[in-house]
């Protein structure tokens, strides 16, 4: 069971988390000015690399935040939180 | 308010003998959770770290206990009979836009710690802008594990370290699997918080951990 | 005790890479090897090389629990999982190797109003669509598998139950081996340790054709190249600038010791993530949930083997003292509506097959076939058609999440 | 001490297994093979036993349990297996128990090398040091450690995760108590682990090799010289001075060695020395080729003779008696748990051994190996032989060479697998099964793999080894389970009224993890179809009463909360007025319905949010993800009440009187409470809030109390409704009555694939401008709306039913095709399905709610509904099968 890094509550356990996939993927500031090919994008397609990335965990046993964190998806290794969300 | 109407999700259940571990509900314990979207920068009144708690003195004579459980997240607890506390905290909601003497005189008497000198006037409506104060004190039901073996009983199904646990902290996670708030109120006890729909799976759950230390 | 069929004297030699193929399948997995099968029995199409990374079908099909089924809900889902039953009820012969196809039965049980609601559902869909299925009460359900707890103050209670009689397992590893077997000799080079690091791309823009592929033994020409990589092919589409909205999630699995036979049929619950078979060897094989985050590295995480055992021991008290011999995990490239992605990429000559989810290795046949005609004819196979690319820009999903029809 | 083996009585020691047990009383064959049926015997003393398995049958019983494992107690009952293990039948009443542990350093394995490693931890002041060991700790160690003992770890994991599994009875009784958990599986967060997991003893290829009698050489000296077992006459193989020192140990515990057969040469050293001087025959230059049997099955004799380095045998050879031929072909560190965390082995040709490769990195690196386990130690006198074992030509004899006992896997497969062509090593184990037996390969993987590399001419470093997995030891599904069994399996979620429901004979539906009152069984022998259409009856003629507390509550307040509300539902939420309340549905970014519920406007900036009691937690983390990571500038704050909140519903033309009744300081009429308004009151001396909402279509009133008075209010107002014969009830009812006005329940009309617009919902979604012209605030979703797939005619859309008899239910579920569809050529077209069917006894016939393609414009059409035997023909109506005015909702 990985140990993610809650800026807020310290390192817990990963059932506490809900996961949240690839981090940082804003939502369009004006969706309508999208075609259907740039919104399928934005709802669907993400990024699945092999190695590091950042992504998304919400800490929802603990004090309900979302942060994202760099984690090799091989290694598991976790670098750093970011506290900042999105 | 016609508290004799009232009825706690564990009928104030008990098992076990203090003298090593004793499992109790505390039932109709108040609660208020804080939501604050200012800065607390000068929240000298608030714990700003979460798992940091502080005991508080107020106008009555209860205790109470202010917990912090996220970034601008707290709750504020006291004792079953403190009838009060609900709407002394939840009126500083009400009272925000008020003028900054009125705003102090509730944050003192709501949240100024026991040992603790009243902060300036100026820090203290910076610290407290709350956007949010809500009644929970049915939301969560109260289970206190008294007794020298409070721990031994807890690592059976609290994953965290325990040891982190000191006395007036407090922690969120999971219970087995329902999520709890545990406080440590004591040397010799923790007060474990669970929605009280889960309060009958709880108590089952750490009445049987403690089968083997009673 | 049973005594096992043995295998045929010869299997396959290894191969050297030749410079160029007519058809370079990229993945040396099941599907991967079905499809060159396919693509030469079916097509005459032999100038076909399989590249794996690693060894031949070393990946999820050494690792899934085996559970052959085509009961799922959705048209364009039930159409090519019985398509694929169908090969699986000739594969033996038309492999000639016994990979002990054992039609015992699949229950799918049913612990909620609205699983029931949802189960029903799917039986009354699959018959129309000519896959068999049978909505089973509790006391039948006790009928086929007796050890199943059906009584009613369990946590988790039996509320009835799907049965697809013509469900069952097979022997993973035989299935691969068949395939390469007769793939290899039909003509098809099997290259193993031969990992695809990119691919040759000529042209730009809507322009743009695959004419091989980079690895690490050399370039190889291909006129055409089938991605069939699984859990690796949105990395490996992503270095030919094709983004695939693929997910690749840890699936961990387990083995018992060698047990008396207790269970004659395949029993799966998706409400609590058991799913579980008796092998051939006495062996209860189950395989848990998904878990939730993104992982190549084979492992998942231990509660949620522990979470299945509890929901296990509830289901099935009998299962109390056996004990996890050995569990594992395998990579699952989960699609947004658990659905596979198969047929033409924007880049020319460069097929794509991948998103089976949990679904890969009863799909084994079927994805081959229809992968193998695609590539052949330059067009998506009809059963193919529903599961290109173009869905998640239409919205036409194939979504199979609803009706929890997606697990093992 | 006695215990039973194969139902005979056997004396055993303080101390004994049951393997060291059988063996003192001579009790050889034990066991027999899985598919061979060949007798097999104890081979080794720990994990890497490959022949004697047991069966527990004492106390709970226990399938497949190595011999050398199991600690003899007083009233012990086992059996020897036949290479299967059987599950008893009996419920297992024993505990089992789960711990988590927090440390600084994690020490596995009580060896010297273990014990070291944690007493240098204590000198260095590191603090909370645990050493775990799989059995009972020799050696004493300082207070400062904490011992696990008969404790074994199972699996290394990420982050300084550790599973071990603790065995705390069954030494100590044979049955299980009912209050000490006989299994605990211990989770281990620990800052580094040190691995001290030794090294298992390999055997050696020859012919009949599994015959009992045949040991490892290690193991057999440690039974003669701690458990005082007598051997008779033994031949000691080796390749290694291990082997010689067992022959020592033999000797001096009273054993005759007759012959050690050493493959090496030129042997120098002490122990050469020792041998000489007691007389023991050694021969090097020489190995085993084969054995003979005796009446038990057991060794009789061995054949040795002159080999070379390569296993080439040379002749002539000569059959030596004995009872005990003890094997040492050298040692393979335990490297499992390294692997676990991707620890990388390499093969050492100088030791012969895959030892753990401490230069290279891997996923832990917290985690370090010591002892044997690493190849540590100082180099024998004699190097070691790379050397595998000998096999004399001639027909079938390669048949009888085993490699893997547990799998009555011999060289004769591994040969035939190299033969089909196949050369990874992964594709050798899953073609012969070596290695996937109970003993997962301990001894039997390194055989295999140098028997490989032999008959392919390279090294065992370029076979390469297989991967290793957790568990490292067998772990029992209960004891994974832990306490999660029974009642405290999963969560049981109940309300405050659950009480209530219990004594008036609720029989309760799961939804979730709630338990939920599907309806109300009046008489023991009412049926479930009566029990609803009474509950239904008395909701449209009388006045009923149902528990909602389980729907989701969302308190969600601030300066901003109307514009975020605006934002989550498709409909127009900031025009709500303070006092009233307003239907609204959600959808997911993908414009698919998400949930639904009822909106209370408290004050400007305070609004109190219901969904469905199953979207309750997905809609609060919904909340929070937009307002944490898209909206972090809004000033709103949401906090669950679902728990603080216990809410009664009233319903049916009597339910104002009820209300009434209980409501004092209220006045609840038709004027002054309107529809869809609510107010906060004291109710029946509790304070709450009342709210006209209607989800059957009758007057109906829902009184929200904080839950410590929810079972008062619900008790006062079942007290109150006593005039009115008011009626309890459940889920059932609630879904029919709901059906009968087309209400719509999300997860039953929906699956994840609906718009607002298939749900005939349209009215509720805001269009892009107002009627003034002005652009309206986007919502979730909408951008959705506009795909070719979302705007494609139809598409599914909520329609009614009715079957044309009027007395068919159709199954919910149940495939609408064209009338007259040919359904014995499928596929068959479908054309939708049907998502809800009930009796209506206000209708007094039956009928159904569906999704059907294209379905709102083909109301009055036929389709056949089918499900098998008796399908049967409906009509599609609107889905309002009632009051389709909304007259009812005032009363």
């Amino acid at each position: 069971m990985m140990l993610i890094p809650c800026p807020w509550c310290g390192p817990s356990d990963e059932n506490e988390f809900g996961y949240g996939g690839q981090a940082h993927v804003a939502y369009p500031d004006n969706p309508h000015a999208l075609d259907d090919e740039a919104w399928g994008r934005f709802l669907f397609v993400r990024e699945n690399p092999r190695g590091w990335w950042q992504e998304r965990w919400f800490h929802s046993a603990g004090c309900r935040r979302w942060f994202a964190v760099a984690r090799h998806t091989v290694t598991n290794e976790i670098r750093a939180a970011l506290p900042e969300p999105t | 308010m016609t508290v004799e109407l009232r009825r706690s999700p564990l009928a104030g259940a008990a098992w076990g003998d203090a003298a090593t571990v004793a499992i109790a509900e505390v039932p109709f314990t108040p609660a208020v959770e804080l939501r604050g979207h200012g800065s607390l920068q000068a929240g000298a009144h608030l714990p700003e770290d979460v798992g940091e708690t502080r005991r508080l003195r107020s106008r009555s004579t209860f205790a109470r206990r202010v917990c912090c459980l996220g970034p601008q997240w707290w709750l504020v607890t006291g004792e079953p009979d403190d009838l009060t506390l609900v709407d002394e905290v939840t009126a500083l909601v009400d009272e925000v836009t008020a003028p900054v003497d009125e705003v102090t005189a509730l944050v003192d008497e709501v949240t100024a710690p026991v040992d603790e000198v009243t902060a300036p006037v100026d820090e203290v409506t910076a610290a407290v802008t709350f956007g949010s104060a809500v009644d929970v004190s049915a939301q969560r039901t109260r289970i206190d594990i008294i007794g020298p073996r409070w721990a031994d009983v807890l690592r059976h199904v609290w994953p965290r370290d325990l040891a982190t646990l000191t006395v007036d902290t407090c922690a969120q996670g999971l219970l087995g699997r329902a999520q709890a708030l545990l406080i440590r109120e004591a040397d010799d006890r923790v007060a474990v918080h669970v929605r009280a729909s889960f309060a009958r799976y709880a108590y089952a759950l750490l009445t049987d951990a403690a089968t083997e230390y009673a | 005790m049973p005594t096992l069929p043995t295998h045929p004297d010869f299997l396959w030699a290894e191969g050297e890479p030749k410079r160029h193929y007519d058809v370079v399948v990229v993945g040396g997995g099941g599907h991967g090897l079905a499809t060159a099968y396919y693509l030469a029995r079916n097509h005459g199409i032999t100038d076909v090389a399989v590249l794996e990374k690693g060894w031949l079908a070393g990946g999820n099909m050494a690792r899934n629990t085996t559970i052959i089924r085509s009961n799922y809900l959705l048209d364009a889902s039930a159409a090519i999982y019985e398509h694929s039953l169908k090969l699986w009820e000739t594969m033996a012969a038309d492999l000639d190797y016994d990979v002990l196809f054992s039609q015992r039965g699949v229950l799918n049980l049913a612990h909620s109003l609205s699983d029931v609601r949802d189960s029903k559902r799917r039986v009354f869909a699959n018959r129309l669509n000519g896959v068999d299925a049978e909505w089973l009460e509790p006391d039948e359900v006790a009928k086929i598998a007796p050890i199943i707890n059906i009584s009613a103050g369990v946590r988790y209670p039996v509320l009835g139950a799907t049965y697809q009689p013509r469900g069952g397992i097979a022997k993973h590893d035989w299935v691969a081996w068949a395939y390469a077997r007769r793939a290899a000799d039909l003509g098809v080079d099997l290259i193993q340790q031969c990992e695809v690091s990119g691919f040759d791309v000529c042209g730009s823009g809507d322009g743009r054709r695959v004419s091989g592929v980079q690895t690490n033994r050399g370039p190889i020409g291909a006129d055409r190249v089938a991605l069939v990589a699984a859990g690796h092919s949105s990395v490996l589409a992503a270095r030919a600038g094709v983004d695939l909205p693929l997910q690749s999630r840890p699936l961990q699995a387990l083995v018992s010791e060698l047990l008396e036979q207790v269970l004659d049929t395949v029993v799966m619950s998706n409400a609590v993530h058991v799913y579980v078979s008796q092998a051939h060897k006495g062996e209860l094989v189950m395989g848990a949930g998904t878990d939730a985050w993104n992982g190549y590295g084979q492992r998942g995480a231990w509660h949620v083997i522990e979470h299945q055992m509890a929901a296990a021991v509830e289901l099935f008290p009998i299962f109390a003292r056996a004990h996890v011999l050995r569990t594992w995990g395998g990579i699952v490239d989960v699609s947004p509506d658990a659905s596979p992605i198969i047929g033409l990429t924007p880049v020319e000559g460069l097929y794509v097959n991948a998103g089976w989810g949990t679904g890969g290795f009863k799909a084994t046949p079927g994805s081959g076939w229809v992968m193998a005609d695609t590539v052949a004819h330059g067009r998506p196979h009809a059963l193919a058609q529903p599961y290109a690319l173009e869905r998640f820009t239409t919205g036409a999903l194939i979504d199979e999440h609803g009706a929890a029809g997606v697990a093992h | 001490m006695i215990f039973h083996f194969d139902g005979e009585p056997i004396a055993a020691r303080p101390g004994d297994t049951v393997a060291s047990a059988l063996l003192r009383v001579g009790k050889r064959a034990v066991a027999t093979s899985p598919y061979l049926d060949r007798p097999r015997g104890v081979t080794g003393i720990g994990e890497e036993e490959s022949g004697a398995f047991v069966q527990i049958v004492s106390g709970v019983g226990e399938p497949m349990r190595p011999s050398t494992r199991v600690e003899v107690v007083a009233g012990l009952v086992v059996r020897g297996l036949g290479g299967r293990g059987g599950l008893p039948v009996a419920p297992d009443p024993s505990r089992y128990d789960r711990a988590y542990l927090h440390c600084e350093v994690l020490v596995v394995g009580g060896g010297a090398a273990g014990v070291q490693a944690a007493t240098d931890a204590v000198e260095r002041g590191e603090g909370r040091i645990v050493l775990v060991h799989d059995g009972p700790l020799a050696m004493a160690v300082p207070d400062a450690i904490q011992v696990l003992q008969r404790t074994t770890v199972t699996g290394l994991f990420d982050a300084g995760h550790a599973v071990a599994l603790e065995r705390r009875t069954e030494h100590l009784l044979a049955q299980p108590s009912p209050d000490v958990a006989r299994m605990r599986v211990w989770h281990i967060r620990s800052a580094r682990t040190v691995l001290a997991t030794g090294a298992f003893e390999r055997p050696l290829a020859f012919a009949d090799n599994d015959r009992p009698g045949v040991l490892l050489a290690g193991a057999a000296a440690t039974y003669a010289t701690r458990h005082g077992v007598a051997w008779g006459r033994a031949v000691v193989v080796c390749t290694d001075d291990t082997g010689l020192a067992a022959a020592l140990a033999l000797h001096d515990a009273g054993t005759a060695v007759a012959v050690v057969a050493d493959v090496r040469t030129g042997l120098v050293g002490d122990a050469v020395r020792a041998l000489a001087e007691r007389g023991i025959d050694v021969r090097q230059g020489w190995s085993a080729v084969g054995t003979d049997a005796a009446a038990d099955g057991g060794v009789a004799a061995v054949e040795l003779t002159p080999v070379t380095p390569q296993g080439v045998v040379l002749g002539p050879g000569e059959r030596v008696p004995c009872d005990l031929v003890a094997v040492n072909g050298g040692w393979s560190p335990n490297v499992a748990l390294f692997t676990y965390v991707g620890g990388p082995v390499t093969w050492d040709a100088t030791r012969v051994a895959f030892v753990a490769d401490r230069a290279r990195p891997h996923l832990r690196s917290d985690v370090t190996v010591v002892g044997s386990a690493a190849g540590d130690g100082p180099m024998p006198a004699n190097p070691p032989a790379t050397f595998f074992g000998a096999v004399a030509n001639g027909p079938d004899i390669a048949s009888r060479v085993f490699i893997d006992p547990g799998r009555d896997a011999t060289l004769a497969d591994l040969h035939r697998a190299l033969g089909a062509g196949l050369r990874s090593v992964e594709h050798v184990k899953r073609y012969t099964t070596i290695g996937t037996g109970a003993d997962q390969g301990r001894t039997s993987g390194v055989l295999a793999i140098g028997l490989m590399a032999a008959t392919l001419g390279v090294s065992p470093g370029e076979v390469g080894t297989t991967t290793f997995r957790p568990p490292y030891v067998p772990l029992p599904f209960a004891a994974l389970a832990g306490r999660d069994r029974g009642r405290l399996s999963d969560p049981e979620r109940v309300t405050a009224m659950h009480d209530w429901h219990v004594e008036h004979g609720a029989v309760f539906e799961v939804v979730g993890q709630w338990q939920r009152p599907h309806y109300f069984a009046s008489t023991q022998d009412e049926s479930m179809a009566d029990a609803v259409l009474r509950e239904c009856a008395a909701v449209r003629t009388g006045v009923g009463m149902m528990d909602a507390s389980t729907l989701g509550k969302i308190d969600v307040r601030g300066p901003d909360a109307a514009t975020f509300l605006d934002r989550l539902y498709t409909n127009v939420m900031s025009k709500l007025q303070p006092g009233r309340a307003r239907y609204g549905v959600m959808c997911g970014a993908d414009g698919m319905v998400l949930d639904d519920g009822v909106v209370l406007r408290l004050a400007g900036d305070h609004f109190l949010v219901t969904t469905t009691t199953g979207g309750a937690a997905r809609v609060l983390e919904w909340m929070e993800e937009w307002l944490q990571t898209e909206w972090p500038d809004l000033r709103v704050w949401p906090t669950s009440v679902t728990d603080q909140i216990a809410t009664v519903v009233v319903a049916g033309p009597g339910s104002r009187d009820v209300v009434a009744a209980v409501v004092s300081d209220l006045d609840v009429s038709k004027e002054a409470l309107r529809y869809l308004a609510h107010a906060e009151t004291a109710i029946a001396g509790a304070p709450g809030r009342v709210t006209r909402v209607s989800f059957s279509g009758e007057l109906a009133f829902e009184l929200m109390v904080p839950a410590w008075y929810g079972d008062h209010v619900w008790r006062a107002a079942w007290q109150a409704g006593q005039a009115h014969g008011v009626t309890a009830y459940g889920t059932e009812a609630m879904h029919v009555l709901r059906a009968e006005k087309g209400f719509v329940i999300v997860g039953q009309e929906t699956d994840g694939t609906q718009t607002p617009d298939d749900l005939g919902l349209s009215w509720l979604v805001r269009k892009p401008v107002d009627r003034a012209g002005n652009p309206t605030p986007d919502f979730i979703g909408s951008r959705s709306f506009a795909r070719a797939d979302t705007r494609r005619p139809h598409r599914k859309q909520l329609v009614g039913l009715l079957p044309v008899d009027p007395q068919r239910q159709i199954p919910e579920g149940a495939q609408l095709v064209a009338v007259g569809a040919d359904l014995s050529t499928t596929p068959v077209p479908m054309l939708g399905h049907v998502t809800s069917s009930y009796r209506s006894a206000e209708l007094d016939r039956t009928f159904a709610l569906a999704l059907v393609a294209g379905g709102a414009d083909r109301h009055g059409e036929r389709l056949l509904a089918s499900f098998g035997a008796d399908d049967a023909e409906v009509v599609i109506t609107s889905p309002v099968f009632l009051d389709p005015e909304g007259a009812r909702r005032d009363g």
